[in-house]
């Protein structure tokens, strides 16, 4: 199991390799040339106004709650897949009760109106 | 040294060091930012602990879903605007000397303790998704029934907070 | 060779780097993020203990899944309350909550 | 086997794999897609630079080489940086544990991970970490906001995907996707898409938000957001976050064909690894037909569809197939 996960870390170390080498290559070659407005923020070729990190809404935060609640959820239904059909009946009478609650939620925050985009 | 210590040591290095710039950074992005290789340094870590599925899950809701959350959060109450602001309290030595006192009793404990050395011929088990969902349905059933329970309760408490009270 | 204490040492030095965190951060959201590390830490300490005080057992690991759950429900529900803070006293800074204080 | 020698075999697996993924996902795919969009609309498309326009997106990449590396005065300098490489390598990770085709001594993938479809789930949510600090990092009102949108679009697609996930590994019993492909194969199993349409169609719609394509596109609308979360980014950095999108696109399709379309599965006539590529393609024809087809949704409407249509129908569906499976079948 270990050999698995070694071949992923080389994997991953050899990938962020290969990604960071086009960089690389164009911070040796590439040409350079300094004038201030290049290193404008876009905006439209209007003078920018204010910084762009400012407050955001709240319905952003809301589904992003919903959506770690349900992620949660999901987990615990992978260990249950992979036995469910050994375990027979009561395995799947033991998840209808567990999506039971987790549809509950769902209900909850629907009339909540935490799944509207007010 | 073995090659396993070898990258214990080295997921040890990222996990602390990202661990040190979430506790020092003065732009909070940035320490949102760092948790994420420590977060991957914490699953390599289980994962030299045969605990593959807990990695996998580390990722999927450490990295994948809470960071998100906290950055959301960041970005919908300053946005990161308070970049120049104090971060840091009066009691910063106070609290240095906390943590480090901490540090030293926990490392203390843990190294002079005369841990019991694993019974000599047992194998691990291998604690694949199949292990831990016999155990969830079988003798954990209570917990995992709960589980959803704890998680229903904090997801209608959590929309009644972060909703406009109109 | 690598054993049990190796993995408590790193487990206790990234808890006291979030304990570090909670007690001097003004920033409520990095205070949470330094309760994150202390979960984290644990949560080492638990998975290290079922491999090597009590392998066979499956309590360890399924301690840390819970963990990792009751880690989620808190930043959900913690984020809301510095959302809902925000929304009403206009900061984030924990030293500036602090109506309650008389 | 010696402890060099893996080493070795790991890194020439990576090397291919990236080269591979570079190559036919992002240089062919983007020539593939302005192709397919010029004969929906009746054009020819690239036609000059070699035979039939062959080496327009080589000439591109090539153009992208020379250009010049700039990075905003106003920008977050380190998020801005690291952005770039985060993207498109949580979306090339995914390619571990995707089985391209099987041989005689056994199936042809980078690692059968014993949590396969967990793997894939928890590397492709890496990728939304990704975009936020993209659209952070740039100090750009546009790119903040498209990355704010986009973030919201693939964690929300997240879940009806995990259930749909779920679903499959229920079917197979297990979450290895060589195990998964295997099941599909013998007497009394179908492809996965046969017993599982409802599935199927849920996973497509759910990868097409994932890799923010049409109609899902909202997140860089051009006419209202520039590019989204990239608009700050040129030259190559911009061909970096083209090649995360093209390598997602092509390993959610990649995925799409192992859970439901048999994987490298056929008659005989074929050998396996071309079985999968032709699957691959006609997956990846599906993404840009429906570019062509549909307009964009609204912020509001693609919410409102993930959150009270796919994953009611989604749990819905795991509950008659566990019902099946585990009660019916035994």
């Amino acid at each position: 199991m270990l050999l698995d996960w070694g071949y992923v870390a080389i994997f991953a170390l050899i990938g962020a390799g290969m990604v960071a080498l086009p960089l690389l290559i164009i911070w040796l070659i590439s040409p350079r040339s300094n004038y201030p407005q290049k290193f404008e923020t876009y905006e439209s070729g209007v003078p920018t106004i204010g910084q762009a990190w400012s407050q955001f809404h709240v319905r952003y935060y809301l589904f992003s709650l919903v959506f770690v609640v349900f992620d949660v959820e999901i987990i615990y239904l992978y260990p249950w897949a992979v036995v469910a059909r050994h375990l027979g009946a009561l395995a799947f009478w033991e998840m209808l009760v567990f999506l039971v609650i987790l549809v509950l939620g769902l209900a909850y925050a629907w009339r909540r109106g935490a799944l509207e985009w007010t | 040294m073995s090659g396993e210590a070898v990258v214990f040591y080295l997921l040890a290095a990222v996990t602390l060091g990202s661990g040190a710039v979430i506790v020092t950074s003065g732009n909070i992005v940035h320490a949102a930012a760092a948790l994420v290789p420590a977060l991957l340094g914490v699953t390599g870590l289980y994962i030299l602990l045969n605990a593959e599925f807990v990695a996998g899950i580390q990722v999927l809701i450490y990295a994948g879903a809470i960071t998100v959350l906290i950055l959301f959060a960041i970005m919908l109450t300053e946005g990161g605007t308070g970049l120049g602001g104090r971060q840091r309290n009066e009691q910063t030595a106070v609290g240095a000397a906390v943590a480090a006192a901490m540090a030293a009793l926990l490392i203390a404990v843990a190294v002079r303790t005369n841990w019991a050395p694993p019974a000599a011929g047992a194998t691990l088990p291998s604690y694949t998704p199949g292990a831990i969902g016999q155990s969830f349905l079988g003798r954990n059933i209570l917990v995992f029934e709960g589980t959803s329970i704890v998680l229903l309760v904090s997801l209608m408490g959590a929309i009644m907070i972060a909703r406009r009270e109109d | 060779m690598l054993g049990l204490t190796h993995y408590l040492v790193v487990a206790a030095l990234l808890f006291a780097l979030g304990l570090f965190a909670v007690v001097t951060r003004r920033n409520s959201v990095t205070i949470l993020m330094g309760i994150e590390l202390m979960l984290n830490a644990a949560n080492i300490n638990l998975v290290a203990f079922n491999k090597y005080a009590a392998p066979g057992a499956m309590q360890g690991q399924i301690f840390a899944l819970i963990v990792i759950t009751l880690a989620a429900c808190e930043a959900a529900v913690g984020l809301a309350l510095v959302l809902a803070a925000y929304r009403t006293l206009e900061t984030v800074y924990v030293d500036e909550i602090n109506i309650m204080k008389w | 086997m010696s402890w060099g020698w893996e080493v070795l075999r790991a890194a020439a697996g990576t090397v291919i794999i990236f080269s591979g993924v570079a190559l036919v996902a992002a240089m062919f795919g983007v020539l593939l897609e302005r192709k397919i969009s010029a004969w929906m609309q009746s054009r020819l498309g690239p036609k000059h630079v070699g035979p039939q326009g062959l080496l327009q997106t080589l000439a591109d990449t090539i153009k992208l080489l020379q250009k010049e590396n700039i990075v905003p005065t106003r920008a977050d300098r380190t998020i801005f940086a690291s952005a770039v490489i985060v993207v498109p390598l949580a979306a090339l990770l995914d390619y571990v544990v995707i089985p391209f085709g099987t041989t005689r001594s056994g199936p042809l993938i980078f690692r059968d991970l014993n949590i396969g479809v967990l793997y894939f789930a928890a590397t492709s949510s890496l990728v939304v970490i990704g975009i936020l600090m993209a659209g952070w990092g740039s100090n750009n009102k546009y790119a903040l906001l498209g990355g704010l949108r986009s973030a919201a679009q693939m964690v929300t697609y997240e879940i009806p995907m995990g259930v749909v996930l779920v679903t499959v590994a229920l079917l197979a019993g297990s979450l290895s996707t060589v195990t998964i492909v295997n099941g599909q194969s013998g007497p009394h199993h179908l492809w996965y898409v046969l017993e599982q349409p409802v599935a199927f169609v849920i996973f497509l719609i759910a990868a097409t938000a994932e890799v923010n394509r049409v109609p899902f596109d909202l997140v860089e609308a051009e006419s209202e957001l520039v590019a989204g979360y990239f608009s700050e980014y040129s030259g190559m950095r911009f061909a970096l976050f083209q090649l995360g999108e093209y390598g997602e696109m092509f390993a959610m399709a990649a995925m799409a064909v192992t859970l439901f379309l048999g994987g490298w599965l056929g008659l005989p006539f074929l050998p396996p690894v071309l079985w999968f590529v032709i699957k691959l393609y006609a997956v990846i024809f599906v993404f840009m037909w429906v570019r062509w087809t549909y307009p964009r949704f609204r912020i509001d409407q693609m919410l409102s569809f993930s959150w009270k249509v796919l994953i009611p129908v989604s749990v819905l569906n795991l509950v008659v197939t566990a019902f099946f499976v585990i009660v019916v079948r035994r």
